[in-house]
């Protein structure tokens, strides 16, 4: 199998994401100029962090324009998996390929710390097999997940919720939310549970020496998934 | 070339000395045009020049086995092994960050990243040391909030991560906060780029923002008193994602081989840029104005020489490479503007609108600079400082003593601040800010770690300035030693007044003395570093401020070590000098004992004056215990370990005690148990004072834990290297911190202390 | 021509920000701010035919790219 | 009443985010867009006895919380 990670003007947690993916999992990773097309054979996009043009405007709003994401999101049609994760997440919410948007975080600061996550959905191609209570970190001004009320509805009926903010024991309160995160929602899929966008970050906790792995059963259960395909 | 006439009030507008303009027409041999005499302006004006502190800054000690490169280019650069170097810098932005603390201070961290990966380093960590009046004054909070909000911004963007720094708040920085910015950066030894305009012919390539008439004569704001009264266009706006931008393609342009010499737009712009380029290369440059990318319209030679606008560069690339130099110019969309190219003549001549609006040879603008030896006088106020310590009376209670000091903003928690940071981008950060007495990076693809620090208390550099010079140098390098790195090398950013005010003067030159005899003694080299006078408005300098920032190697079988207690059992040992007396600490600071006039306690974020005296500083015994505590570590002897500085003993043991949280997993679900804290059983010993015992701030002192039965090894070892090793008790799993029938405190209620916000 | 464009937030959408901005003014005396909502404002340099093309220039800008429809409004006039 | 401030960099300041917009904007086909410049906008709703008092109001909040003199100009109208 083969991963890509898209390099956009301002993205700077693609060379975490590489090193996590190709150094620590083992994947030949690609990373592929926010000018290009993703190569066909590529199974697995990430989207990574950062500050793609400077999150200028919206974080991820000038970026869905990018000639590499129309790329993105036929390979989103034919099922492959893309990952976004932090501005990721929110060029994937811009570009529509996830519903809703994220907004600044309430305390109107720039969070960098980590969080529980309660992994609601172990069943999707990229949790199978992660802990009900993971450790992550995070590092966003605008992670504020919102949607109005009936698009909750739909991703709650539909199952498409992922990640919440929780507590050390796996509980879903006010006090773990740090953004303001409506339902406290750190990660979901669209429909047909081949697109996650999560805030927090996998690729910053892939390895011990950072404190913790959690991150990485994410990432190995996505290549699991292609592998047995 | 004559246009406007050059009259004396003019050149006084420029704060050229009479002596300092007939040098200018000296070197010229005629009358300057004006764009040349706002080249000479700003090049010797203090900020750019030196001309004050140059002679001062020679006793540093430069040299060192590793040093690649010492001060005078961007920045120094030490030789790490494993073909890799280390890079680091530190610079102020004091004055811009006083009126718009927001793009003031991000704009300062813009212009050391450049310094860094203008060398061909790849910025790997930011520090921020930070200066701060009274917390409780609505001002003040503004001016945090905005300084804070500026640094995230712009080291978030770039992805560089900010891993360390410190925060004072203290009156003296009323009227002038200080903020100063370090970057770390690591490179292949073999990619190492100067700031040289090499080999005649070469092209002369301008990339980045376009320019705008921001910032004309931000250096001269920067030599004078005042800001608040200063011209306001020395205020830029940042970008951070140009800068990004900026990173990635000249670190690209370097590995490409295509350029032969780099240096950035930072103070004084393309004059400063394009003069020193030519001057270190023994070359000259020509340059056409019309072919530079103007944001404003119609600007004259004057101002486009002279703006400051935010992230420029200028590059030397030879003529078979521009097309290269280019494509990689092109793809980060940051422009490729041929300006024109080196000569062999040693002028810089510069262009516009087809004439020739300055030619100055452009080694003598930085090698004839005006050069002076201000007069210094001793300041009277030193004499009113006590030469004999204050008795200190038992305060009522030395628990509640203790959690005052844990609340004291400058003592406290700094987690409201980096918890804005983004101290984890690049996957590097093994201790992060909080966890240790430094930072430490791992380097990938290597076994080595780097730890960084920044330190710099002026207290005691006002209350002495030659002793506590030492202390800021001792205790930056005994920061690293206590992560567990040995110290290489370092850097200083000297915040001082007025220096042609005989007092200024004086504090200044035995504060580098100081520094000097202490980067000797303890072996760090300076490789660089920055001189910020004029911090002093309404006749009120700050306090002597000079801030190092250090960077140690742990390399195997030295490990990393951070002060959280690892087991329980551990027996605890103080390393290092007597806590002579409370002079300069904070504890003098917030209890006032009762033979003043105002006998009590002081509210935390208001303290009261600074007590004298200074401690004593013995050099040799700081380096016998740095040097004992490197080879316990490498003999593992050690588990945990951490200095004294604010706050003393007590709140050391405090913060052992603190960072010492753990949680249990269960390996199934991920669940976590709430964090678990160790404690400490501490016996007091009979001593003269316990307030002194508890919070003195007296140097070379350290925490040590240690594995009960590696104690006989380690008190050996002690000896050895004729340094104190004194038992205070151990490691307890009763989450409490007990001082025998002193104070017994949980650790849940010291978290508590330590955690409050300062507003 | 000149367009000159506001971008605000649904007036169902919470805004901390301006939220915010209403304690800090409050508590500094200022009276009576009852309530403020922070927004964006642009404004945009256009060569146009006419006004009816700068019309749409302007919003096929907001639509697409200015404001988000999820959260955002927005108004413009053209000088 | 009702007050609408408009904050915007003097026009010496450069405004990275507009130059930003304004040139993601041409590349994607929106021809004649020649300049962008960013503002912020703000709502404020005033208890206020009459307009001379809102616009004192107005203008304290302006000069010493919404924008920078040294960097920002602002101009407000009242509803
Ligand atoms: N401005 C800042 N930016 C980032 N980290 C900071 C800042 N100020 C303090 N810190 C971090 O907070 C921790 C505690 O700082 P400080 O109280 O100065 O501790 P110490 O006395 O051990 O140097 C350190 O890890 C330091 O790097
Ligand atoms: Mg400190």
């Amino acid at each position: 199998m083969k991963a890509a990670v898209i390099v956009f003007p301002g993205s700077n947690c693609d060379e975490d994401c590489r090193w996590a993916l190709q150094h620590v999992c083992g994947v030949p990773t690609e990373m592929v100029w926010f000018r290009h097309r993703v190569p066909d054979d590529v199974d697995l996009i990430v989207l990574p962090g950062g500050f793609s043009y400077g999150d200028y405007l919206r974080a991820g709003a000038l970026a869905r324009f990018a000639p590499a994401m129309e790329s993105v999101r036929e390979a989103a049609e034919k099922g492959r998996l893309v990952l976004g994760i932090c501005n990721g997440f929110q060029i994937l919410v811009e570009a529509h390929l996830l519903p809703g948007v994220l907004l600044r975080n309430t305390c109107l600061q720039f969070l960098c710390k980590d969080v529980f996550l309660k992994t609601v959905r172990r069943d999707t191609p990229f949790t199978l097999g992660v802990p009900e209570v993971v450790r992550m970190p995070i590092a966003h001004g605008m992670g504020n997940y919102y949607i109005d009320t009936d698009g909750l509805k739909a991703l709650q009926d539909n199952g498409q919720i992922v990640f919440q903010y929780c507590d050390h024991a796996g509980r879903v309160t006010a006090e773990s939310n740090p953004n303001g995160s409506l339902d406290n929602i750190a990660g979901i899929v669209n429909r047909a549970g081949n697109v996650l966008g999560m805030m927090p970050h996998p690729e910053r906790a892939a390895e011990d020496a950072l404190g913790c792995h959690d991150g990485r059963y994410l990432l190995e259960s996505a290549i699991r998934y292609l592998i047995k395909g | 070339m004559q246009e406007i006439a050059i009259t004396p009030e003019l050149v006084a507008q420029h704060g050229l000395t009479p002596e300092e303009y007939q040098s200018v027409l000296d070197i010229l041999g005629r009358e300057p045009t004006l764009t040349e005499l706002g080249i000479f302006s700003v090049m010797w004006s203090e900020h750019c020049s030196y001309k004050c502190s140059k002679r001062t800054l020679k006793c540093f000690p430069t040299r060192g086995p590793n040093v690649l490169v010492g001060p005078g280019e961007n920045a120094g650069v030490i030789d790490l092994g494993h073909n890799l170097a280390v890079c680091f810098k530190i610079e102020s932005h004091n004055h811009p960050s006083a009126i718009e603390p927001y793009n003031g201070a991000a704009t300062g961290v813009g212009g050391i990243l450049r310094d860094i990966f203008t060398m061909g380093a790849r910025p790997i960590a930011m520090l921020n040391p930070l200066r701060f009046g009274r917390i409780t004054d609505p001002h003040m909070q503004w001016l945090v909030g905005g300084v804070i909000a500026g640094i995230a911004d712009y080291g978030n963007c770039v992805g560089v991560p900010t891993v360390a720094g410190d925060i004072y708040f203290q009156d003296c920085y009323e009227q002038n906060i200080l903020v100063n910015v370090m970057c770390v950066g690591l490179m292949r030894k073999d990619q190492l780029m100067l700031a040289r305009a090499q080999g005649p012919g070469n092209l002369v390539v301008y990339y980045g923002s376009p320019t705008g008439r921001d910032g004309i004569h931000g250096a001269t704001f920067a030599s004078k008193e005042d800001p608040h009264s200063q011209q306001r266009s020395a205020v830029q706006v940042g970008d951070p994602f140009m800068g990004k931008k900026i990173i990635e393609a000249t670190l690209e342009l370097i590995a490409s081989g295509a350029a032969v010499g780099i240096q950035d737009m930072g103070a004084a712009g393309l004059t400063c840029s394009s003069c020193e380029m030519a001057s270190r290369a023994g070359t000259g440059v020509e340059i056409d104005l019309d072919r530079v990318p103007q944001r404003a319209d119609g600007m004259n030679a004057y101002e486009i020489m002279l703006s400051e606008s935010q992230e420029r560069m200028l590059a030397v690339i030879p003529r078979e490479k521009i097309d290269t130099a280019r494509e990689i110019l092109e793809r980060w969309e940051v422009g490729c503007h041929i300006l024109g190219e080196v000569k062999n003549d040693g002028l810089l001549r510069v262009k516009h609108r087809g004439r020739v609006v300055a030619e100055i040879p452009a080694v003598k603008i930085a090698d004839q600079s005006p050069q002076y030896s201000p007069e210094a006088r001793r300041p009277a106020y030193l004499d009113t400082i006590p030469a004999a310590p204050v008795p200190y009376p038992a305060p009522p209670d030395w628990g509640d003593a203790l959690l005052r000091l844990l609340r004291c903003p400058t003592i406290a928690s700094k987690r409201w601040v980096y918890s804005q940071y983004d101290h984890m981008v690049q996957t590097a950060t093994v201790v992060r800010p909080g966890d240790g007495d430094a930072a430490v990076l791992r380097v990938k693809d290597t076994p080595m770690h780097l730890a960084v620090t920044v330190d710099g208390n002026s207290t005691m550099c006002w209350l002495d300035p030659e002793t506590g010079g030492k202390m800021v140098v001792a205790e930056g390098a005994r920061n690293v030693v206590m992560v567990g790195a040995e110290p290489l090398g370092l850097t200083d950013c000297l915040n001082f007044g007025n220096p042609n005010k005989p007092e200024v003067f004086w504090t200044f030159d035995k504060c580098v003395r100081g520094m000097a005899e202490a980067c000797r003694v303890l072996g760090t080299p300076v490789t660089g570093g920055n001189v910020s006078f004029y911090n002093e408005s309404k006749g009120l300098a700050v306090f002597p401020t000079p801030i190092v920032g250090v960077v140690g190697k742990i390399e195997p079988p030295l490990r990393i070590l951070t002060p959280g207690w690892k087991n329980a059992g551990d027996r605890i040992f103080l390393v290092g000098g007597h806590e002579q007396h409370l002079g300069g600490s904070i504890f003098a600071q917030l209890w006032q004992p009762q033979q003043t006039a105002r006998a009590g306690y002081y509210d935390e974020r208001e303290p009261g004056p600074v007590i004298g005296p200074c401690p004593l500083l013995d050099l040799e015994l700081e380096r016998a215990l740095q040097q004992f505590l490197l080879e316990a570590n490498r003999r593992g002897l050690i588990n945990a370990a951490h200095d004294l500085s604010e706050g003393g003993l007590a709140v050391a043991l405090a913060e052992c005690c603190i960072k010492s949280g753990r949680e249990k997993m269960d390996p199934e679900s991920g669940r976590r148990s709430a964090v678990e804290y160790l404690g400490a059983n501490i016996e007091v010993p009979k001593v003269k004072c316990l307030a002194s015992w508890l919070f003195s701030e007296a140097p070379s002192r350290a925490l040590a834990a240690c594995d009960p039965a590696k104690t006989a090894e380690l008190a050996a070892l002690a000896n050895d290297f004729h340094v104190p090793l004194v038992a205070l008790g151990e490691v307890s799993d009763t989450a409490r911190m007990t001082l025998g029938k002193v104070m017994d405190l949980p650790v849940a209620e010291l978290l508590r202390a330590h955690e409050t916000l300062p507003f | 021509m000149k367009g000159k464009v506001i971008v605000r937030l649904k007036s169902e959408v919470s805004d901390p920000q301006g939220m915010t901005i209403q304690q800090t003014v409050s508590k500094l005396g200022f009276e009576g701010v009852r309530k403020v909502r922070a927004g964006k404002f642009f404004e945009i340099e256009l060569d146009a035919a006419d006004r009816a093309t700068a019309e749409k220039t302007l919003h096929g800008l907001c639509d697409r790219i200015l404001a988000n429809p999820i959260i955002e409004d927005y108004t413009f006039e053209i000088e």
